[in-house]
């Protein structure tokens, strides 16, 4: 077949299996079943393609057998030692027998425990800019309310006026403040809050957490129709304009 | 301003590119913040009884398997979509091993779905053990844990198919959701099945809201499988967390304020000399001139804990590696393909 | 079954889904046959991420994470296009490497062989693989790759492969490309387009060199807070950031034989249907919500 | 410190835990370790029970360490490659950065190994099905076959990718009909199925936000309120009258560049000022506040696994 049907029915084939997963906002269908059910069989057969060519070969099999002399490159000789990894992921099967399945945990184990050491190593990179950037000024050094635009002014004086903290930056700052302290607070499991001012604060804090979830649903919202007219762009321009009725 | 520094008090070169400059601090806050649990895992140990506060959306665990149990239809669990086993998922599966426990004397069946083998194989263990430990180990169907798609929208696909299937009366989204959070959320939904979900994306939380019954918000799906089994050991782990958070709110609210009384209420107070790299050097005025500039928010002692900025240009000289790969020009230009 | 006549209230409040579903289906497809421009006012974090790629040395390389797939060529593959093309136009060399998905590779190569393609129409030089551009593949673990390329960029893509301009298999750091970097610290910046939270991995882990960022609409808010703290110097978010990018572009090379809007434009249009539709939908609700308030009062009454 | 030195520019010396490519050597080297480790299996199997915990601990302990020692042990301060260590505690040094990029891989791998055991799981369920012809036999036969053919396709797709010939099918004019093949069940399937579904949430979004953005609550309002203000902001056409209307308002005859220029106070009320604000003094802090709480709880419970203070499983 040449390669202009060939990508028509490529196409076709993309735009009926589309079709096929959309069905199940009618109902549950068989039409659906049938995609679902290949969607997941190429999956996995995909992931045991993938497991191989994308990961176990390169992480695993060369570093054991090594390379052979390429372009520039020398040859690299093979590290042994990463074949033990095996027998370990070997133990993973042990989980249906009766007796010995308590051997799966200990590849799991291991897992786990990489994940936790990284967990204690990569905590303060994250977290540690964010306090620092979580520090502002609340005092106004000065006793102009808004902060006037510097178009057109020169370099120094707007450095000047970039340099003063406003009443109005105060406020915003007081309430970046409230809002952060706050909404933590809710997230104190511990602490019973019978003071008054307390529980108050960690209903605020409730409270405001919903303001950055509606910003997140306003934001996510975009993306999530942008892909539903890529989609259709891709069934009616794509597929029907340009592939089937040719073009223009 | 004062210079936290420990450097000139170690060996200037041998302490560790993590500790040059005010580094230390970032390992003394997280080892401190390690003391903070473990001491309290401790104390709780000691059979010391800590409180904790109301978490509805695990009050509604009972509930929902309940009502499963009245419709005679499954209870199905996704403890997310984390690339691998780790910590949110063994936490997941903690809160699934206390309904499935449920499940498993009212007999009622449970499905949970599962985003990759690890997963997979960390789930059948542990549910085996619920059952087993029920003394109802010939009733755990090893289907009931299954693996579905390594594949996001894979495993978005057939989680709603089951749904829609197998009419679920209650489903717990816990763990790691993103995108499809709403796809489960929605098609639970529409056969009117109660649910009960947490993310830990705070991206994903605005949808489980819109669209579940109980919701865990952010960390309230660490706190719940110590408000569920208030195990010491979760308890105690709880309140250290606690007091971390409350350890990183006040460095905060002080440093807040600390800074602002030092760029000065109602008029700027001027700074002579800003740390560079490590070392104190005169300002820049804000004519580009050297003199005073008005105190920023870094200039302050807090500030500098946190962001060090270690010298550049230091170099230690070692003697030459023996057996060491000798590093070959990298041949520039494309190259000479043979 | 019976049939009770409901309030006007009462519907709105209950539109049957199928109903809302066509509509959107039929929103979104038919105004792509009518593009039309929109107006727009390029925010202040695309605004950046603009200014470094056109004003970054053309003598360093840029290394870009391309962490996204077909699935979401929406709003990334216009985001990345975008990118290459600017730096296409200012003859800056950039190595792409992935820890999201093993297709990635291709689908940016796919990519920049259309944008080829387009320069070659246009009457500009081919951006030639190996010499201007390279890829340096996939890394399955998001978080040991970002490590060891903050750690020691040269170790963490030894193992990797390319074929050079004459086809033979070379270690791409033998690459021109990469010729004189030794540490990450050698490129001019990292700019990462991400549909994935690879964006957060990079950022706890790789701080030698500087942060620009494109990701989906979704990864927008959450990274919003790496951007205000600074961690990030440039960011683009979602289709809009597409728009702002495409838009300024075409602010800075007027000329005919740049190829400057492409998805942000074709989609922009749309997606204000879209979410008028939503709207829309939202009001009705309420309103309908407040009608049958409304009579429920006047019978208490 | 041979073990473990991964630059590929040179030849590397072989010493104990390597052996040059291709040799027998290595190929013994490599049967022990496996007969070691096989022999490892069993020594574990015939372990008593109450040895199990702490074999299982000291797994992840060892697991766990490495990070921990890669966090906290002094990292050399200016190394350069072909340098040697000062001192015991710099080679120590040493030895966890060279190791970091190795270390990094076994987590990958090991859950690698065990793609098996779902593998298993997906057959068995199906498979069952099948072979008793039960209600939706022929929708797992649909999906074992589509496994078979997407394993066949793609291994053999690859095999003729290997070597040289990668870079020559790199362009598609090359491609033989096994490339067409994997090139129609990825990209044209698989990947299509991605999008499809993914682009699914649109529906969804909308009907959610229908049903549950409804003005009962404080809490629901806050919450349609800010959304909206967002989603308005971000459709251009709307932020851009809102801006020419300010801009007449605040008397620039309609033109929010002039106004923006003329550093008019009225800047602060067009939309995108206003989302900004929302975003970077509400939003950002409390998004800031989940994600420290989860980062904390994270780490707690990072610490409680690595030190297996807590019994996974279902103990109640």
């Amino acid at each position: 077949m040449d390669p202009e049907n060939l990508l028509k029915v490529k196409m076709g084939v993309g735009v009926l299996a589309t079709i096929g997963l959309y069905s199940v906002l009618y109902r549950e269908n068989k039409f659906y079943r049938f995609w679902e059910h290949m969607f997941l069989g190429l999956a996995a057969g995909w992931a045991i393609v993938a497991l191989w060519t994308e990961s176990l070969h390169d992480d695993w099999y060369m570093k054991i057998v090594g390379n052979g002399p390429e372009g520039t490159a020398p040859s690299t000789p093979g590290y042994w030692a990463y074949v033990l990894l095996l027998p370990i992921g070997i133990m993973g099967y042990f989980v249906f027998s009766r007796k010995h399945n308590w051997l799966s945990r200990i590849p799991i184990g291991i897992i786990l425990g990489l994940w936790s050491g990284q967990q204690v190593q990569v905590w303060w990179n994250r977290y540690g800019p964010q306090m620092a950037d979580s520090i502002k000024p609340i005092i106004p050094t000065t006793t102009g309310f808004f902060r006037p635009g510097t178009n057109g002014l020169d370099p120094a004086q707007a450095a000047s006026i970039n340099s003063q903290v406003y009443v109005s930056d105060a406020i915003t700052n007081i309430i970046f403040l409230i809002t952060l302290l706050s909404a933590v607070s809710y997230f104190l499991f511990s602490v019973e809050m019978k003071n008054k001012f307390l529980k108050n604060m960690t209903v605020l804090g409730r409270m405001l957490l919903m303001v950055g979830f509606g910003a997140i649903f306003g934001s996510t919202v975009m993306m999530r129709f942008t892909l539903l007219i890529d989609r259709m762009y891709f069934i009616f321009i794509e597929f029907l304009k340009n592939g089937l009725f040719g073009g223009s | 301003m004062f210079d936290i520094n420990l450097a000139p008090l170690l060996a200037q070169y041998y302490v560790g590119n993590q500790y040059r400059d005010t580094g230390w601090f970032g390992v003394a806050f997280t080892l401190m913040i390690a003391v903070f649990v473990l001491f309290n895992i401790a104390r709780a140990g000691k059979g010391k009884d800590l409180y904790i506060r109301r978490i509805p959306g695990l009050n509604a665990i009972d509930e929902a398997v309940g009502r499963a149990t009245e419709m005679g239809r499954p209870v199905l669990m996704v403890p997310g979509l984390s690339a691998n086993v780790d910590a949110i998922v063994v936490q997941a599966l903690n809160i699934f091993s206390y309904v499935s426990r449920i499940a498993a004397r009212f007999s009622n069946p449970i499905l949970l779905c599962c985003y990759n083998a690890a997963i997979y194989t960390v789930a059948q263990e542990m549910i085996r053990d619920v059952y087993q430990q029920e003394g109802l180990g010939d009733r755990f169907d090893p289907d009931s844990v299954r693996f579905i798609s390594d594949r996001q929208f894979a495993f978005a696909a057939g989680v709603s198919g089951l749904i829609l299937r197998e009419q679920t009366a209650a489903t717990f989204f816990l763990g790691d959701f993103y995108a499809e959070s709403l796809i489960f959320a929605e098609t639970a939904n529409s056969i009117g099945a109660i649910q009960v979900a947490s993310s830990t994306q705070p991206t994903q939380t605005p949808f489980f809201i819109a669209a579940c019954d109980y919701v865990l918000i952010g960390d309230e799906f660490y706190a719940a499988s110590a408000y569920l089994t208030r195990a010491p050991v979760l308890v105690g782990s709880l309140v250290g967390q606690d007091w971390a958070k409350m350890l990183m709110m006040s460095t905060v609210a002080v440093g807040s304020i600390v800074g602002s009384l030092m760029m000065g209420p109602f008029s700027q107070r001027m700074a002579v000399e800003e740390k560079v790299e490590g070392v104190w050097k005169p300002t820049t005025g804000l004519d580009g001139q050297p003199g005073p500039r008005p105190v920023r928010m870094d200039d302050t002692g807090i500030h500098i804990l946190l962001t060090p900025s270690p010298k550049g240009d230091v170099v230690v000289d070692r003697p030459p590696d023996p057996d060491a790969p000798v590093e070959e020009a990298a041949p520039v230009g494309a190259g000479d393909g043979e | 079954m019976a049939k009770v006549e409901r309030s006007l209230g009462e519907k709105l409040q209950s539109l049957p889904k199928p109903v809302l579903y066509t509509i959107l289906i039929l929103v979104t497809s038919i105004p792509q046959f009518f593009p039309v421009p929109v107006p727009n006012l390029p925010s202040k974090s695309s605004v950046d991420v603009f200014t470094i790629l056109t004003t970054i040395p053309e003598d360093k390389p840029v290394l870009i994470g391309s962490d996204w797939t077909t699935s979401t060529r929406g709003e990334s593959g216009g985001l990345f296009k975008a990118m290459i093309r600017i730096l296409m136009r200012r003859n800056i060399k950039f190595a792409i490497y992935t820890t999201a998905d093993p297709q990635a590779p291709q689908v940016a190569k796919d990519v920049i062989r259309v944008l080829n393609e387009e320069r070659r129409v246009n009457g500009q030089r081919p951006y030639e693989n190996w010499n201007d551009w390279i890829s340096i593949g996939y890394f399955a673990n998001p978080e040991g790759t970002a490590n060891s390329i903050n750690n020691d960029v040269r170790a963490a893509f030894a193992d990797k492969r390319s074929p050079d301009a004459a086809g033979a298999m070379k270690p791409v750091m033998d690459s021109p490309v990469l010729a004189g970097v030794r540490s990450v610290a050698d490129f001019s910046t990292l700019a990462l387009v991400t549909a994935s939270n690879t964006s957060n991995v990079t950022i706890e882990r790789v701080t030698k060199v500087p942060l620009v960022m494109m990701v989906t609409g979704v990864m927008g808010p959450e990274t919003q807070v790496y951007y205000e703290s600074g961690q990030l110097k440039g960011l683009a978010i979602g289709l809009k950031g597409c728009y702002d990018l495409e838009t300024l572009m075409s602010r800075q090379w007027p000329g005919k034989e740049f190829v400057n809007l492409d998805n942000g434009a074709k989609y922009y249009p749309t997606l204000h249907l879209a979410l008028l539709l939503l709207i829309a939908a939202v009001v009705a609700g309420n309103v309908g919500m407040f009608m049958t308030r409304k009579r429920t009062v006047q019978r208490g009454s | 410190m041979t073990f473990l030195n991964l630059l590929a520019q040179a030849e590397t010396p072989t010493g104990f835990w390597n052996a040059p490519h291709g040799s027998g050597e290595l190929w013994i080297k490599i049967f022990l370790a496996f007969a070691a480790g096989i022999a490892l299996i069993f020594g574990l199997m015939a372990a008593p029970a109450r040895m199990r915990r702490p074999i299982v601990s000291v797994f992840t302990f060892v697991g766990g360490l490495f990070y921990v020692l890669y966090y906290v042990w002094p990292a050399p301060v200016d190394r350069q490659p072909t340098e040697a260590p000062l001192n015991a505690a710099e080679s120590m040094g040493f030895w966890l950065t060279d190791a970091l990029p190795v270390v990094a891989k076994f987590s990958n791998v090991l859950s690698g190994f065990l793609l098996g055991l779902g593998i298993f799981s997906l057959l068995r369920v199906h498979g069952r099905r099948l072979f008793k012809m039960q209600k939706d036999w022929f929708f797992s036969l649909v999906l074992i076959l589509s496994i078979v053919l997407m394993v066949v396709v793609g291994y053999w797709d690859w095999m003729t990718r290997l070597g040289e010939n990668s870079s020559r099918l790199q362009d598609p004019a090359k491609w033989t009909s096994i490339n067409v093949a994997r090139d129609f069940v990825f990209d044209g399937m698989l990947q299509q199925m991605d999008a499809a579904m993914f682009s699914l949430i649109a529906f969804y979004i909308l009907s959610a936000a229908y049903r549950a953005f409804r003005i009962r609550s404080i809490e629901a309002t806050i919450l349609l309120a800010t959304a909206l203000i967002v989603i308005l902001s971000l459709m251009g056409a709307v932020e851009y009258l809102w801006g020419q209307g300010i801009a007449s308002m605040a008397g620039y005859g309609g033109d929010a560049v002039a106004m923006n220029e003329a550093n008019s106070f009225a800047n602060n009320f067009t939309l995108t000022t206003i989302r900004g604000w929302i975003q970077s003094t509400v939003q950002t802090p409390s998004i800031r506040a989940i994600d420290w709480g989860i980062g904390i709880g994270a780490l707690a419970m990072g610490l409680r696994l690595w030190l297996s203070l807590e019994r996974t499983g279902g103990s109640s």
